[in-house]
């Protein structure tokens, strides 16, 4: 029981947890939050796995810009209140009980697997910016110019939806 | 001609052509006499082409259009024993059915004789074509005009039974079309002319030489049969036809049941027995049994039937029935017996319809009960009817004598009894055909029938001609039995 | 460290954003339980790549290794450019109908 | 090659000319042409044939082949001719008896219109027609042709009176009763196909041919063809047609159901005779057949009040005679029989049309009487007419009869009786019918009475032909114990029953026995004869409903009442059963069924469409799970 | 490669003719020139592989004559759509060129999906490919289904692009070299590892979903009758296509030898495609509705080409996208201009539109898959395939019964074009029919004929 794993398993229920009471939070605002200690939960397995860039992106990006823009649309919207005064047990019950078993069937499938490879913790350089950032414009720099597109057509879907006329 | 173009080219282009024409006529006696004129053309060529059947004509009787494609099949059209009588009949058939079309009775006419000449170029490719896909094409071709012309023109309840229609001949058809597929993916490899070579072929004589087992035999037969059953109509697939004859115009219902059933036998001969001879062997009695019921059960019916044209419907069942039957015998007796009788039963049901349409025309009606008593009141009309009728109950020195007689003889030479059941129809036959004549034609005219008049001098000639083709053939069969031999002979050569 | 931990770990958050996209009605909501599940994505690849970094088989080129990565930092972009859509979109939805609940989009139906 | 018979197709011909001529003229033919145009085929093929008969009896009897009719494979069915002693003396008597009921009817369908009197002779022309190819015939597929041929003519003459309902019931019943024996022809010759490949007579009857066929196949075969003749010649099961058959006109009945057509049966079995000689259990069945029938016919005719009637069931009797003697084996009495019958059978009819004719239509006995004094040559003749048929000597019934008695004595005497018995009754109802037609006093109305006159020459003349004719027609038939060699008939079909006659062993019987035989059945009949006479000379109307045995009789034992509720109502319901049930609730329920179900899971599937998305992702994370289970578990 | 760099650059001309052109009819034919454009570089790239930039890809994307010949397909819809709706895109909304732009988008995602090699430009490809498609359904901000659409579509696409990436880091994790290259995953020939097989079904899932295969079909009807009918006619046939394209192209380098072990899965796919697509279209009142069941139907036959996995099931998918698709943009374009979308609304069209009518019962006809139309020959080449494969004969036979009953609500449509009398107002189409738009109904028309007849015109590309 190393240092190591004792930070797992923090993280991990950390992340499960919150994760979990982002599901059960009635007010958005308090989901979004909770999703935020989701996310920096995962950026400590980040950190844990030495992939320093992603866990600073994860950062930046998730917690920071897209989980603060959902928090401007929830309260621009000022949905802090219950936004589902109706409850529909059964379909919750069969929406766990369905979810459940899905997981249940992937583990069962996927743990019969042989591969012994243990995950390479702390260490490995794999992760780090300058080798990252290598790859992607060396290997990779052809999907990235691709990927542009995908901000481009969002950039018109802001103007052809936002856009009040 | 023969190097330039040949017969079946110029049976399947004509009508197309002339239908393509009449779409674009302005007036109705424009399209009609468009349509008479090259339906008459086309009678004059088939008619040629009858005297063109020595092998030495092959290249007058036969193209093989090759163009390069990557799954072997070809535009391969040829005139052969069955397919040349088919043909003929065809094209008998068109210009009586469109010179017996009575004027201004369907409104826009030009796409009306248009759909029917497109029809008739369907039938003549199905009845000429030896490459299974151009088969299957022609095959759908042949449905679709008549699709529209029956849902067009037809009765109030003409829709939902011509759909009914569509639907059994399509599903019958597409499950023939698997069996095409599988039987090419048997066919030995093809190469052509210029080189290039395709793994299978549609052609009818490499299907001939496709490799299956007696096992696939017996399940492909069932498909091919599914869609020839459903055409012809055998019992227990024929509840379509009462109601598509019914419903659809009479100039249709003409085609249909005068040559269009026949596409069903016709590809019994061509496809089903010659592909699949062991399981032809092996479910002859199985067929014949269900065909014997067919004519006994749809006999039985139409004794109780009111109504006229039904009536016919049902013993045009009872016929197609004894056609298959005697089909499945397979012994060269029964089978030229079948190709006379196609023939035959063409001409007479079509004349039989003609006649029963002028009735519904003079009275408007068309049950059996409220007619009575026009014998006297149109005598010509009677005794035309007359003799269509004992032509259509095989008396001796009419055409269906001939056919029936030697039908029936092949059937009993293949199982005494069989050939004797399916003989109980010719009284059954009698019966209703008696009655039929007994409640309309004779006794007094009531109030419906009072206003009859007999019919004009044109219709006269129709009819006229019909009458002399069933006497003509009734007396001396022979040349039409000829035509049909050596298909007969080839036919046994394939089931031995 | 074992894989399978990993394993279980990203397959357990992404369950829970599968049943929250179940059971919860509030659009907003069920985008979030879907960026979750690219998350939970996100740290699996990330486990399989420090994986194969270790793993013989490719040893030869640590590049390999990277991929995974990268193609995490690929899913970040589109997750992005995403939700800059799907917000557009349920913004749009709300100026129309003053609602988010998905229950109450059911004039298509049928 | 003979000239006579190098033109012999033209026997046919004629009358199918005669047909076409006033079948298509007959809106714009006169009476007198028609008529004449009738008459004129009629006779001159009437004098062919006498040519014919000529040069048949000289010995030259031949096939004339003309095209083949069928050509398919191993079978030939050729279009020919058999000109021998068999056919060339039907021929003699269907154009001569023919010829004169032609000119009889000129006069008695004077009533009709142009164009029906036209229509008339043409239809009587086209029956002509068809008997001569079935005479004629040297297979039994011509035979078949002239066979239905007949039939279709009797359909037609029957329902000659279309607007009757009756009447065309009667023909319809007519023509489905011949169409169910011509069924049993059918299959017969379907056998002999099957068997031999051959239908042409001299191939069949020839020994080599029928070495290939099994003792069941002969019996089989012969049945088949015997069940055709039940139907043509009115046999037992299949007689009702013919009393109903007298629907048609008078002359009509004459000739069709009299003289020629009804004889088709015997002419066919005669022709085959060899075949029959060869299956003795068929000759049993034939024989038995023939004498019920004859019993039957002969009880009902016993207490028939339509003149007609009474005629039709005595030709149903005279028939069953003939199958009588042709189920012993005496197929020279047969025919014998056939010729003689024609004679007096046809005088008989014509002398009740003349009656009818002159009581205006009236046919029932109990309304005349005491025509005698009216009308003179009709009662003259008619009354040789009777004592012919009655078997009375000199007369020529007698001696056909005789020869046929004296066979089936030969045969079996129990058959000798029952004929015997059956020869009486024919005594007494010919005689009843006599007496309460021309003796007495008459019974009609006045202006009946006011009409009554001899009927023209045109009736009149035909009448004295056949009388003489059934005087002395008889005579070419006198049996060996009378004149030695007096039976030239029996010489001259010598050559058609030869190989017949070669097999059956005949065992003469003494002349005492013969003359006992003749004496007693004369007796019977004489005093039959006498009883009827002297009862039914002053017969007066006296209403007493029939009880008992006359009341089942009256009402010809019941038998088409039987056959209406066995036979016709079954198959009329089975019918409705179909239509109704199988066809539209089965087989089309089917049908629509599955259309039904088709749009019923439509309806129901577009559920699952709710229209939520939660509900849409739970379907299809439940797809995943069954993805994985297949996956993973099958 | 040449379609997909000059589409993003079109998308990006697009976006900015917006800003200098006001007009709202120029848009259509700067469009109407770029799509020309591209597809003459792909034809040139097919013909003379002659590239706009040569730039070393990485063997990320692989172009071969097959799925060139593919993109030419689908470009060439795509024109034919502009051709036919170009004028109705005006009406949707003010924002024309963008709109524009944002198919352009949508058309280099369908390139891209065409050629990926690697995993990562399967999903971008989706992506750029679906994105847009979010956007443009809820393109007409005024309408509530338009928006409800969207937001459906939005939230399930996104949903299954979890999905998606979820198999593909299985993929990754499973494959012993860790590899995003499709026909570098090393399956051996042997039995799947767990992994494999969880990422593979994941993979299956996804895209079904995209093509809608039952039982991942539900966000179809909705979104294709929920967007606007222009853009429905473009999402449901060019993009739906291209997804299948992508479908077959992945599995059949990356899995294809394993056939056998997850042809089950596609049996229960296509079988019960087929089933909830014919049988729910039979009872639809709208046919813009009944036409998105339809497309689900015939996404049923199109599995056929994964079920067969064979030569003649390759040529019949890229046939059957080329018939379905032009023969579905006919009928869209021909749908726009009536004014209510029940099947009452074609009462008695013959005799008021006779072309449009005749066009129609041809397109119709084609997608039932008569003789002599392209259908028929997309339809045949894909039951070749799939007889030849050998397996599970049966669903060929379940397919023809399915194709049979495709009839009945295809054929309702004919029914009420010819035999039904008019109704009585006479105003039943929102715009003026222009001659062009005949005459380009007319071509669509005759070119599925021609394909129907010599389907080889296109098939030859596929081997150039």
């Amino acid at each position: 029981m190393n240092i190591t794993t004792l930070a797992f398993i923090l993280l991990s229920v950390m992340a499960v947890g919150s994760a979990i009471m982002m599901l059960l939070s009635k007010s958005p605002v308090h989901s979004i939050l909770w999703l935020i200690v989701v996310f920096f939960a995962i950026s400590g397995h980040y950190v844990l796995l030495n992939a320093q860039f992603l866990a600073v992106v994860n950062i930046i990006v998730y917690a920071g810009a897209i989980m603060v823009l959902f928090l401007f649309v929830v309260m621009l919207m000022n949905l802090n209140a219950d936004t589902e005064p109706v409850k529909n047990y059964r379909m919750q019950l069969i929406g766990v009980i369905s979810g459940g078993a899905l997981l249940l069937v992937i583990l069962s499938a996927v743990m019969k697997m042989d591969i012994q490879q243990p995950v390479q913790m702390k260490v490995g350089d794999q992760g780090l910016i300058s080798n990252l950032g290598k790859t992607l414009f060396t290997n990779y720099v052809i999907p990235f110019e691709i990927s542009s597109v995908l901000f481009l057509s969002a950039m018109i879907g802001a103007v052809v939806i936002g856009k009040k006329d | 001609m023969g190097s330039y173009i040949t017969f079946p080219e110029l049976l399947i282009w004509l009508p197309l052509l002339a239908g393509i024409i009449c779409f674009f006529a302005k007036k109705e006696h424009a399209a009609k006499s468009i349509a008479i004129l090259f339906s008459l053309i086309l009678l004059g060529i088939s008619a040629t082409s009858l005297f063109y059947t020595d092998a030495k004509y092959i290249n007058w009787n036969a193209v093989n259009y090759f163009y390069p494609n990557n799954i072997g099949n070809t535009f391969y059209v040829a005139l052969d024993g069955t397919g040349r009588l088919l043909t003929f009949l065809t094209a008998l058939a068109f210009p009586i059915i469109l010179l017996a079309t009575s004027k201004n009775s369907y409104k826009n006419p030009s796409s009306f004789y248009g759909l029917m000449l497109l029809s008739q170029a369907g039938l003549m490719g199905v009845f000429c074509s030896m490459d299974a896909l151009l088969f299957y094409f022609f095959w759908e071709l042949a449905l679709i005009p008549v699709y529209f012309l029956c849902s067009r023109w037809g009765g109030e309840k003409r829709i939902q039974a011509t759909f009914k229609f569509f639907v059994y001949t399509f599903g019958g058809s597409l499950l023939m079309l698997i069996g095409i597929i599988y039987v090419y993916l048997h066919t030995p490899e093809r190469f052509f002319e210029d080189g290039t070579h395709a793994a299978h072929s549609f052609a009818l004589n490499y299907f001939y030489r496709a490799q299956l087992s007696a096992g696939d035999q017996n399940w492909l037969f069932w498909l091919f049969f599914a869609a020839f059953a459903v055409k012809m109509p055998v019992f227990p697939f024929h509840t379509w036809q009462p109601d598509t004859y019914d419903q659809s115009p009479t100039s249709v219902t003409m085609v249909l049941s005068g040559v269009m059933v026949k596409m069903g036998l016709f590809g019994v001969i061509r496809w089903l027995i010659p592909l699949f001879p062991l399981a032809a062997e092996r479910y002859s009695h199985l067929v014949i049994t269900l065909a014997i019921i067919g004519i006994i059960y749809a006999s039985c019916i139409a004794l109780v039937q009111d109504n006229l044209k039904k009536l016919v419907a049902y013993s045009s069942i009872a016929h197609i029935g004894l056609m298959c039957a005697s089909l499945f015998a397979m012994n060269q007796i029964s089978f030229q017996g079948v190709m006379l009788q196609m023939f035959n039963h063409g001409i007479n049901i079509i004349g039989l319809w003609i006649v029963i349409d002028l009735i519904e025309k003079k009275t408007g009606v068309k049950n059996i009960s409220q007619l009575s008593g026009i014998a006297h009141k149109a005598p010509v009309l009677t005794i035309m009817l007359v003799i269509m009728a004992l032509a259509n109950i095989a008396l001796p020195l009419t055409n269906a004598f001939p056919g029936e007689f030697l039908m029936f003889t092949g059937l009993y030479m293949f199982n005494p009894w069989y050939g004797a059941i399916a003989a109980v129809g010719i009284i059954l036959a009698a019966v209703y055909t008696l009655k039929m004549i007994q409640r309309v034609f004779y006794g007094d005219s009531n109030a419906i029938t009072d206003q009859v008049t007999d019919i004009s001098f044109f219709q006269k000639l129709v009819l006229g001609i019909i009458v002399c083709l069933i006497f003509l053939i009734g007396v001396y069969p022979q040349p039409v039995i000829d035509l049909t031999k050596d298909a007969a002979v080839a036919l046994i050569g394939r089931t031995k | 460290m074992d894989i399978k931990a990993y394993l279980v770990l990203s397959l357990t958050l992404f369950t829970i954003g599968i049943i929250g996209v179940l059971v919860r009605r509030n659009a907003i909501i069920i985008f979030m339980c879907v960026e979750l599940m690219l998350n939970a994505v996100n740290l699996l690849l990330v486990a399989f790549s420090k994986m194969h970094a270790l793993s013989t088989a490719v040893k030869t080129s640590a590049a390999y290794a990277a991929d995974a990565q990268i193609f995490v930092f690929f899913i970040m972009v589109v997750a992005a450019a995403e939700v800059s859509v799907g917000l557009a979109i349920i913004v749009m939805l709300y100026r129309n109908t003053h609602s988010v609940d998905v229950n109450f989009l059911n004039r298509l139906k049928n | 090659m003979n000239n006579v018979l190098q033109i012999a197709w033209l026997l046919p011909i004629l009358p199918l000319l005669g047909f076409i001529i006033n079948g298509l003229g007959r809106n714009i033919l006169s009476k007198a042409i028609s008529g004449l145009v009738g008459c004129l085929v009629v006779f001159a093929s009437f004098l062919l044939s006498v040519f014919i008969f000529i040069e048949v009896k000289n010995g030259n009897s031949q096939v004339v082949h003309y095209f083949d009719f069928l050509n398919v494979d191993l079978l030939k069915i050729a279009f020919a001719f058999k000109f021998d002693p068999l056919s060339s003396l039907f021929l003699l008597i269907i154009t001569g008896v023919g010829f004169l009921i032609h000119v009889y009817s000129t006069s008695y369908m004077h009533g009709e219109p142009d164009k029906d009197f036209a229509k008339y002779f043409a239809y009587l022309n086209l029956f002509i027609f068809s008997m001569l190819l079935l005479v004629m015939g040297a297979n039994y597929v011509v035979m078949f042709i002239g066979w239905e041929g007949v039939g279709l003519c009797s359909y037609l003459l029957i329902g000659y009176w279309f607007r009757i309902n009756d009447y065309t019931n009667a023909a319809n019943k007519a023509f489905i009763m011949n169409r169910i024996g011509d069924l049993g022809f059918l299959i017969a010759v379907f056998w002999l196909i099957a068997k031999t490949g051959t239908v042409e007579f001299d191939q069949v009857f020839s020994a080599a041919t029928i070495a290939k066929l099994s003792a069941t196949d002969i019996t089989g075969i012969t049945l088949l063809l015997f069940v055709g003749a039940t139907g043509k010649s009115a046999q037992i099961p299949l007689y009702t047609w013919l009393p109903d058959a007298m629907a048609g006109p008078t002359p009509v009945s004459a000739l069709i159901h009299a003289a020629t057509m009804v004889t088709a049966g015997i002419y066919m079995i005669a022709r085959s005779n060899i075949l029959y000689t060869m299956a003795p259990v068929t000759q049993g069945v034939v024989a038995m057949v023939g004498l019920a029938t004859a019993v039957l016919a002969a009880t009902i005719a016993l207490k028939q009040n339509d003149i007609k009637k009474v005629l039709a069931y005595s030709t149903v009797s005279q028939l069953g005679y003939m199958f009588l003697a042709l189920g012993v084996g005496a197929y020279t009495g047969a025919v014998f029989h056939v010729m003689t019958h024609a004679f007096f059978k046809a005088l008989l009819f014509l002398g009740a049309g003349s009656v009818i004719h002159a009581m205006g239509g009236e046919q029932d006995m109990r309304n005349m009487g005491g025509l005698k004094k009216y009308m003179r040559t009709t009662h003259l003749t008619f009354l040789l007419g009777c004592l012919a048929i009655a078997g009375i000597p000199p007369f020529s019934g007698f001696f056909s009869k005789d020869e046929i008695l004296a066979a089936a004595y030969v045969h079996n005497p129990v058959l000798w009786v029952i004929g015997v018995i059956t020869a009486v009754m024919t005594a007494f109802y010919m005689f009843r019918l006599y007496g309460m037609t021309f003796l007495g006093k008459f019974r009609g109305s006045h202006e009946q009475e006011h009409h009554l006159h001899e009927s023209p020459a045109a009736i009149t003349f035909p009448l004295i032909i056949l009388a003489i004719l059934a005087v002395v027609g008889g005579w070419i038939g006198v049996p060996k114990i009378f004149v030695h060699g007096g039976h030239r008939l029996e010489a001259f079909l010598e050559p058609v029953f030869r190989e017949s006659n070669a097999i059956t062993t005949k065992h003469e019987i003494t002349h005492a026995t013969e003359y006992m035989l003749m004496g007693v059945s004369v007796a019977g009949a004489l005093i039959a004869l006498i009883y009827a006479w002297r009862r039914y000379g002053k017969y007066q109307q006296i209403e007493t409903s029939p009880k008992g045995i006359t009341k089942i009789l009256e009402n010809k034992w019941y038998v088409d009442e039987i056959y209406n509720s066995t036979i016709v109502q079954p198959l009329r319901s089975l019918s409705g059963f179909f239509n109704n049930i199988i066809e539209r609730k089965g087989i089309d329920g089917l049908v629509n069924g599955t259309g039904k179900l088709v749009n019923y899971g439509s309806r129901q599937l577009r559920w699952l469409q709710s229209g939520q998305v939660g509900a849409y992702v739970l379907l299809m994370v439940l797809g995943i799970l069954i993805l994985f289970i297949i996956q993973l578990f099958l | 490669m040449n379609a997909i760099i000059l589409s993003a650059v079109w998308g990006i001309v697009m976006m900015f003719s917006a800003v200098f052109i006001k007009s709202k009819t120029v848009p259509k034919y700067l469009a109407l020139l770029g799509i020309g454009l591209i597809f003459l570089v792909n034809a040139l790239e097919l013909y003379k592989g002659w590239l706009i930039i040569d730039m070393n890809v990485k063997d990320m994307i692989r172009t071969n004559s097959f799925n060139l010949a593919f993109i030419a397909v689908a470009v060439g819809c795509t024109a034919f759509y502009f051709l036919l709706s170009g004028r109705d895109v005006e009406k949707v909304g003010p924002h024309v060129a963008e709109y524009f732009a944002l198919i352009f988008f949508s058309v280099c995602g369908v390139a891209i999906s065409a050629t990926f090699n690697t995993l990562l430009f399967l999903f971008l490809g989706i992506e750029i490919m679906s994105i847009p498609l979010y956007i443009l359904t809820g393109s007409e901000k005024g309408n509530l289904k338009s928006n409800e659409a969207a937001l459906k579509y939005f939230l399930m696409g996104t949903f299954s692009t979890g999905i998606m990436l979820m198999g593909i880091a299985f993929l990754y994790g499973g494959t012993p070299n860790a590899s995003f290259f499709i026909n570098n995953l090393q399956i051996g020939t042997g039995q799947m590892t767990p992994m494999i097989v969880t990422g593979m079904l994941m993979l299956i899932v996804s895209m079904s979903f995209k093509v809608s295969a039952a039982p991942f079909h539900f966000w179809t009807p909705d979104v294709y009758d929920g967007a606007p009918t222009v853009f429905t006619s473009f999402m449901s046939t060019i993009v739906k296509v291209a997804g299948f394209f992508a479908f077959l192209r992945l599995f059949e380098n990356s899995f294809g030898s394993m056939h056998s072990h997850w042809q089950k899965l596609i049996v229960f796919i296509t079988v019960s495609t087929l089933l909830i697509g014919n049988i729910t279209a039979i009872f639809q009142q709208s046919v813009k509705r009944m036409l998105a069941y339809s497309s689900i139907a015939q996404a049923g036959f199109m599995l056929l080409a994964l079920f067969a996995m064979n030569e003649k099931a390759r040529e019949g998918l890229v046939l059957y996208a080329a018939a379905y698709s032009l023969a579905t943009i006919g009928l869209f374009a021909i749908l726009i201009k009536m004014n209510d979308f029940t099947i009452e609304g074609f009462n008695g069209l013959s005799q008021r539109q006779p072309i449009l009518a005749f066009t129609a019962t041809v397109f119709l006809l084609s997608l039932t898959g008569i003789p002599l139309t392209a259908g028929f020959q997309s339809k045949f080449y894909m039951l070749i395939g799939a007889v030849e494969n050998g397996h599970h004969f049966w669903v060929v036979i379940v397919a023809v019964i399915f194709a049979a009953i495709s009839a009945y609500y295809y054929f309702r449509i004919i029914q009420a074009i010819y035999f039904k009398e008019p109704a009585k107002e006479e105003v039943s189409f929102v715009w003026d029919i222009t001659i062009p738009f005949k005459i380009m109904l007319v071509l669509t028309a005759v070119l599925i004929v021609v394909t129907g007849i010599y389907p080889e015109w296109i098939i030859g590309w596929l081997y150039f």
